[in-house]
C-alpha cells in the first residue's frame, strides 16, 4: 500500500476538510471558551458529525457504522486539529470503539448504537498521576457480589464530567508496573460513588479527576478478560495515541500555514519578513519536521489498519515526533508573528495552548521515546 | 577603589545581621504568582509586610543600592551592592520593589537627567511612590523604532503630544510615563525626543490588551493633544535616540536576568521531583525529561557565571556595548526553555488554567508569559543581527 | 498497473529463494568500510564473493531493477522493485554495485539520451564494466553552478574541452565522465552543455584531494585540449542544465538515503550497548546518551517512513519537485547526528584512527565523512532556500 | 573577584598568546603529524615551557615554581587550544602537579623539581573503558612486601607511553562504584610489567593502552591515603576537566574565529557569504554560547582556586558546557567553510578532530550533566 491517501481516503479529506472549516472554525472554539460553556464542546456540532457518520466511522458497517480504520480517523482529527474544534471525536469515536470492539457482544450493542447515532459521549480514564503511566494503573477494582468494586482516582479525563460511558482501566491483581492483573471496564455515568470534578485547562478544554468511592459495577461491565486487560488497553493507547498524533499534525500545519501567511504580509524596515533568510530557513525546517511527521504518523495508521505487528512501534514514533514537531511549530509560530503573536485576540497563541495539551496527552516525548528504546532493548 | 576584603566582610555580616532582623518572614518566602511582586505606586496596594519591607528598604537607599545617596539611593560601592544581593538571595529575601523607574528610567536620569529632574523623579522612584511606564513601540513599528509616529508639536513652553503607543508595559497602573516623540518630521534617525508625563494629563487614555497567558500586563495608550511642559524633556532636544538607547540596553540586561529563575521560586528538579518522583536510587523516574533537565542546568549556571561576569565588566567599563544584546538573547531564550521544562516536569497538573489548586493557572499562564520574553525589548532575531553586525562585524545584506 | 496481491506474493516468495541461493555468504555479512562497497569499472579489483554476486544480479538486471530489460535492466514494477529491496534488507544482502552510473546518470540517459547512447552506455553501467564520475563543481564556485568556467569550443565534428573540475568524485578511479561544460559564453544561465567522455581521453589529468577522513574520494579534475566527440552530447546544446537539474535531483535521493543508516551496519543502540554495557533493568548505562539515542531513533524511524512515502510519490508523480531538497537535508542532517552519536557511543574506542582493532579508524573517518553529506550536492544551507522558495513561496529578500 | 582576568593575569595572556602562537602554531602540530613522530610532543617546546616557568607555574614557589593557580593554567592552555599544539602540559603540569600536592614530601621532593626543570613528563591513568567512569576504578593493586602489585588495564592515556610518571587510580578495596578503597599511586616509567601500547587518534595525538601485569611499587608510591584516594583523585580530575573545558574554549575561539574571516572574505551569487542572514544568526548564537562558556570555565577556575565547596560543581558545568559548545563551533565551522572545510589542506578539520578527543577526556557532556543532576539530588 503507497504510503500516502488512496481515492478513497482523498475523497474523505476532501469532504472533512471544508465540512470542519465551516462547522467549527477557530471562533466555534472562542464562542464556548467565552462563554465559559461547561460541556466542553457542541452538542449540535457532534449530531452533525453523526449526520456525516464520523461518530461510527470505525464501527462495523454490522454494527451501523462505516467500518472505516484510523487513516480515515485521522483524517478527521487532522481537520479537528487544525480548526481547535471541541469534540469528544477522540475519546468516543477512536478510543471507547476500539476498547468495546474487544468486549463481549453485550457491551457492543449496549453502546455501539449510541455512539453511532450520536447520543453516547465516551470518556477515556487512564491516567492517575501528573504524568502518563499506563502500566503503573492502581484504581483498585475487587470482587464484589456480581461484579467488582472500584476504588482510586483518574484525571486529566477529557470529557469525563459529560461522559455517558467511561473505559476505565483499573487494577484486579498485581503491583503497579505489571501488565498482568490490569482490567478494563465500561462505567456508566451517574454510576453510585462516582463523582467527576471538571477542571479548564489553559487550552479551554476541560478534563476532570475522577474519584471512585467504591463504584460498584457488574461482571458484564469487564471489556475483555479479568486480569488480562493489558493487550485491549494498548490496542487503545496505540490508536488514541496515533489519533492524538494526527490531531496534532493539523495543530502544527495551521500555525505553519498561518505563520508563512504572517511573513509574506508583514512588512519591517521596508521589506517583508518572510524575505529574511533566518526566519526562511527556520520556516523550511519546520516544514521538513512536519513532513517527516506527516510521514510517520500516516505509517502509524496503516499499519495499525493492517494489524501489522511493527504498529505499536511506529505508534510510538508518531506520537513522539508529533510532540517534537507541534511543539516546534507552535514556538516558532508565535515568535516569529512578534507581538501580535502574543496576545489572545491572534488565533496563533490558541494553537500554541492546544499543541501543549495534546503533547502532554497519552504520553509525551520523552515517553514516547523511553518507550521505544526499552522496546529496542537499551 | 577596591575596598579591602575585610571591610567588605564586616559590611557583609553587619548587612546580613540588619536583613534578618528587618525583612519579615512573609518577604522570606517564595513568589507564588506574578501577584506577589511588589510595583509601587500611588494606587499600590501592599500587604503590611510588603510595605514594612519596602519602607524599611527605601529608608536606607537599598531598594536602589548603587544610586548615589543624594537622590535617596544606597550609595553602595559594586563590591557592596554585589553581597548585598548574595545575602538577599542566601536569606531567600524577596526584592523590596520592582520598578522600571529602578530599572530604567533612573539610570537614563541619572546620566541624562538635569540636576532638577533628577532631584523631582529619583527620590520618589526609590520609595516607590511613582510607578513608571515606557512608550516606545508603536503599531506596526514592531522593532522598528525608526518608523516613530507620536509627535511632539512645540507650542511655546510645552509640547502637544499626539499619537499611539502599544506594548505599554502596566500603562493603567502606572502614574508617569518615559515616552519617545518625534519632533522633527523632516528626518527618519534624529528628530525623535525623550519626554516624561504624568499619565494623569488631560489626553491620555489606555486600552489594556489581553495576551495569551490571561493577563493584561500591556496598553493601548493614546495620546490626544496632551501637554507636556518643556521642563520635562530629557537629553537634547532631537536626541532622545541616544537617551533610549542607554536605557534598552538596560532593559536588555533586566530581561536577560529572568534566565536565572531563582527568585525564590521552586527550582526546576524539585518541581520534577515532586510531580514524578524518584526511582530507587534517587533519579527522577523519567529519564528523558532527566537528561534533558540536567542539561538545561548545565547552561542555566553557566549563565549564572555569565551574568555575573557582565556585570563585573560593566561595572569595570569593560563590556563589549553590544554584550547586552547577548545577554538579552541568551537569558530570554533560557527562561523560555525553563518554562517548557516546568510545563513538561508539571504534566497534567501544569495544563490547570484557573483552579485554586493550581494557583490559577500559575505554571501554564508563566510559561505562556515567557513567550513575551524573546520578542519585548527587541526581539531575539533583532539582538543576534546586532551580535553578528556589532561584535562579529560581518558584512551588511 | 498494480499487480495484484497475490502475483506480488509469489515474486516475494521465489526473490527470497533466489537470494538465499545466489547471494554468497560473504556479501551477508555487515559492511566493515568504504573498502567493502563494490563500485565496479574497468580497475575494479573484486573478491571472488563479490565478483559472484555482482555477476548473478547484472545477469538478472537486478542491479538495477527498475531500468527497462532493453538495456539490461531488471524490468521490475515498483512493488516489485520494492518487494526486492526488502527481501535484500531482510537477509542482509550487500548492494552487488554502488555506481554513480547506476543512481545518478542512468536515470538522466534513460529521459534525455539518444537511443545509440542508451545502447551504448546503459548495458555497461548494468554490469558494473564502466565506472562514472561526475563533473559539476568547480573552483570557487561551490554551490553556484552558474559560475561554471569549463569550456567546449566547437571543432566541427567534436567539441574541444579545456578548464578545471573540483570535488569529482572517484575521479581518479572513474572511466568516463559526465561534465557540464559551457558551450555559449554569452549567457549566464543557459549555455551550458552536458557531455560524456573517457577519462582516458588524452588531455584528462586528476589530482586526489585529501579530506579530513584522511581519504580522497574526491579529485580536482584538469581538461587541457581535450577532444569530446558531439554524439556525446546529452539533450540539447546549451541546455545541459535541464539534464544536471534533473540528475542533481536523483543525487539528492540518493545522498538522503544515508539517514536511514542500515545497509548492513550494527545499530546505534548496538553499538552503545556493546561499548557502555547496561544497567541492571537493561537501560543503556549513560542516561544522557540513551536520551539522546532514543530521540535520534524516533526520527531516524520516521524519516525512513518518509522515504517510503516519498518513493511512493515519486513513482506516482505526486512528489513536489522541490520535495528532494527536503529529503537531501533532513537525511544528510540526519546522517551526521547519527555519527555524532556513534562517536558518543563509543567512547575514546571510536577516536582511534589507524589501529586494526578500530578497523583503520573506521569510526572516527565515517564519522569526518558524513560531514560533507550536507555540503555536497546542494548545501544543506541551499536546501532550505529552496524549501522556502519553491515550497514555502516566501518572497525573495 | 570579578569575573574577568585581573591585570596579573591579563599579563600572563598578553605573554602565552604570541607566544605559543609563534613557537607553536598548527603547523607545528601538522609537521609532527605528517613526520609521523613517535613522542607525541615536541621536547625542545617543552623546554621552552619550562623557560617560561610553565611547567612549574602550579608548583609552590618553595618548590621552585611560581604558586599560580588555574585560572593561569587556564590562560595557558586556551592558548595551547588555539594552535592545537601538542603538549604534556596538562596532563604534566595540572594533572600530575595537583596529584602531587596531596603527596607525601618524599614524592613531592623526587618529582616536583623534574617537572619545573621540564625534563619530567606525567601521564594520568584514570580510564579502564571506553569511557570515562573513575568511581568504577578496578585496576587492582593488592598488598604485597614492602608494596602493592598492580594488575589491570588503563586506556585512553595520553603521553603514557613516553611518560616518566604515570599517576594511576587503582583499588585497594570496595567494589568498583565504591569511592571508598580508591588508591592513587605514582608509578616510575619503566616498571617491570608494564607496557604501554600508543595509539594514534583522529587528532593525530597519541594515547596509550597500559598493561600492568603483576607491576611491583613501593608503599612510599601511594599519593595520600591508601583506600582513601578518592578525594586526592577528584582534585586532580576537577582540575583536568576545567583544564580541559579551558582548551576547548581555545580550540572553540579559534574556530569561530576562522570562520568570522572566511564568512567576510568568500563570495558566492555575488556577495559575501558573511552577509546572509541565516549564517549570521547561527554565528551570533555560536558567539552567545562561547560567551557563556568562557565565563563558566573561568568562574570554575577561579572557585577552585579559592578552595571554595562549589567548585566542584562549577567544574561540571564547565566541562559540560565546554562540550557542547565546542562540538557546535566546530561543526559550525566546518559546515559554513563548504567543501573546503572538508579538505585536510584547511585547519578547519583539525579543530574539530582535536574537539572531539577534548570533549571526550575525562568525560563528555553527557557525563558531566549526569554527575550534576545526582550531585542535585535528581
Amino acid at each position: 500500500m503507497p504510503l500516502f491517501l488512496n481515492d478513497d481516503q482523498a475523497m474523505l479529506a476532501d469532504t472533512a476538510r471544508p465540512f470542519i472549516a465551516e462547522q467549527a472554525p477557530v471562533g466555534h472554539m472562542r464562542g464556548l471558551r467565552d462563554a465559559a460553556e461547561l460541556t466542553g464542546f457542541s452538542r449540535d456540532l457532534w449530531a452533525r458529525f453523526a449526520e456525516m457518520g464520523f461518530t461510527g466511522m470505525l464501527v462495523e458497517e454490522a454494527h451501523g457504522g462505516l467500518g472505516l480504520g484510523q487513516v480515515e480517523a485521522g483524517i478527521v482529527l487532522e481537520e479537528i486539529g487544525r480548526n481547535l474544534t471541541p469534540s469528544p471525536f477522540l475519546s468516543t469515536s477512536v478510543g471507547a470503539v476500539t476498547a468495546l470492539k474487544g468486549g463481549a457482544a453485550a457491551l457492543t450493542e449496549r453502546w455501539l448504537p449510541g455512539i453511532v447515532a450520536g447520543e453516547v459521549v465516551a470518556a477515556l480514564a487512564i491516567d492517575e498521576g501528573t504524568h502518563h503511566r499506563p502500566l503503573r494503573t492502581a484504581l483498585k477494582a475487587e470482587r464484589s457480589g456480581n461484579g467488582f468494586r472500584l476504588t482510586g482516582d483518574k484525571r486529566f479525563v477529557a470529557h469525563g464530567h459529560v461522559a455517558d460511558l467511561l473505559i476505565v482501566a483499573a487494577r484486579t491483581a498485581g503491583a503497579a508496573g505489571e501488565p498482568n492483573g490490569i482490567t478494563l471496564f465500561a462505567v456508566e455515568k451517574d454510576a453510585l460513588g462516582l463523582t467527576a470534578t471538571p477542571e479548564r485547562l489553559a487550552d479551554a478544554s476541560l478534563a476532570s479527576r475522577l474519584a471512585f468511592d467504591g463504584v460498584q459495577v457488574d461482571a458484564d461491565a469487564v471489556i475483555g478478560e479479568v486480569d488480562g486487560g493489558w493487550a485491549a488497553l494498548s490496542r487503545v493507547l496505540a490508536v488514541v495515541r496515533t489519533g492524538t498524533a494526527a490531531e496534532m499534525g493539523g495543530v502544527s500545519a495551521a500555525a505553519l500555514a498561518m505563520t508563512v501567511d504572517y511573513l509574506k504580509s508583514r512588512k519591517q524596515f521596508g521589506v517583508h519578513i518572510g524575505s529574511f533568510q533566518a526566519l526562511q530557513h527556520r520556516a523550511a525546517h519546520l516544514y521538513a519536521e512536519m513532513e517527516v511527521t506527516r510521514a510517520a504518523v500516516l505509517k502509524a495508521q496503516q499499519l495499525l489498519d493492517a494489524d501489522d505487528p511493527h504498529a505499536e512501534r511506529a505508534t510510538l514514533v508518531a506520537k513522539a515526533m508529533a510532540g517534537m514537531t507541534t511543539t516546534l511549530a507552535v514556538q516558532e509560530g508565535v515568535q516569529m508573528h512578534g507581538g501580535i503573536g502574543m496576545t489572545d485576540e491572534y488565533d496563533i497563541g490558541l494553537y500554541m495552548k492546544r499543541g501543549r495539551v495534546l503533547a502532554e496527552m497519552f504520553g509525551d516525548a520523552d515517553f514516547h521515546a523511553d518507550q521505544l528504546a526499552r522496546h529496542s532493548g537499551y | 577603589m577596591n575596598a579591602p576584603v575585610d571591610a567588605i566582610e564586616t559590611f557583609r555580616a553587619e548587612t546580613r545581621a540588619w536583613l534578618e532582623a528587618n525583612c519579615p518572614p512573609e518577604m522570606r518566602r517564595p513568589l507564588r504568582s506574578e501577584a506577589d511582586v511588589v510595583w509601587g505606586g500611588r494606587r499600590a496596594q501592599l500587604s503590611e509586610p510588603q510595605r514594612q519591607w519596602l519602607d524599611r528598604m527605601a529608608a536606607r537607599g537599598w531598594t536602589t543600592p548603587d544610586w548615589p545617596s543624594e537622590y535617596g539611593g544606597g550609595g553602595l560601592t559594586p563590591q557592596q551592592a554585589k553581597a548585598l544581593r548574595q545575602e538577599m538571595a542566601k536569606l531567600g529575601c524577596r526584592s523590596p520593589l520592582n520598578s522600571f523607574g529602578i530599572s530604567m528610567l533612573g539610570p537614563a536620569l541619572l546620566t541624562y537627567g538635569t540636576e532638577a529632574q533628577k532631584q523631582e523623579h529619583l527620590p520618589k522612584i526609590v520609595r516607590g511612590e511613582i510607578r513608571w511606564c515606557q512608550g516606545y513601540s508603536e503599531p506596526g513599528a514592531g522593532s522598528d523604532l525608526a518608523g516613530l509616529q507620536t509627535s511632539a508639536e512645540d507650542a511655546g513652553d510645552h509640547f502637544v503630544v499626539n499619537g499611539q503607543k502599544v506594548w505599554t508595559s502596566y500603562a493603567d497602573k502606572a502614574d508617569w510615563i518615559f515616552c519617545l516623540v518625534r519632533t522633527d518630521k523632516s528626518v527618519k534617525q534624529g528628530g525623535i525626543s525623550f519626554v516624561l508625563f504624568d499619565m494623569e494629563s488631560p489626553g491620555v487614555s489606555t486600552k489594556p490588551i489581553l495576551l495569551i497567558s490571561g493577563y493584561s500586563p500591556f496598553c493601548e495608550t493614546f495620546f490626544d493633544d496632551v501637554h507636556v511642559p518643556k521642563a520635562n524633556l530629557v537629553g537634547e532636544l532631537n536626541h532622545g535616540w541616544d537617551v533610549a538607547k542607554y536605557l534598552l540596553g538596560h532593559e536588555r540586561e533586566m530581561i536577560s536576568g529572568m534566565g536565572l529563575g531563582g527568585g525564590g521560586h521552586k527550582s526546576l528538579p524539585e518541581i520534577a521531583l515532586d510531580a514524578i518522583g524518584a526511582e530507587p536510587d534517587g533519579r527522577l523516574d523519567d529519564p528523558g525529561l532527566r537528561a534533558r533537565i540536567a542539561t538545561f542546568e548545565v547552561r542555566a549556571m553557566a549563565f549564572q557565571a555569565m551574568s555575573e561576569r557582565f556585570m563585573d565588566e560593566l561595572k569595570a567599563r569593560r563590556a563589549h556595548p553590544a554584550q547586552p544584546s547577548m545577554m538579552k538573547y541568551y537569558g530570554t531564550e533560557l527562561n523560555k526553555a525553563r518554562h517548557e521544562l516546568i510545563m513538561a516536569a508539571g504534566g497534567s497538573d501544569a495544563l490547570a488554567w484557573d483552579s485554586e489548586a493550581s494557583h490559577g493557572g500559575a505554571a501554564a499562564r508563566g510559561w505562556l508569559r515567557t513567550k513575551g520574553n524573546s520578542i519585548e525589548g527587541g526581539t531575539s532575531e533583532v539582538q543576534l543581527n546586532i551580535i553578528a553586525k556589532r561584535i562579529l562585524e560581518l558584512p551588511g545584506a
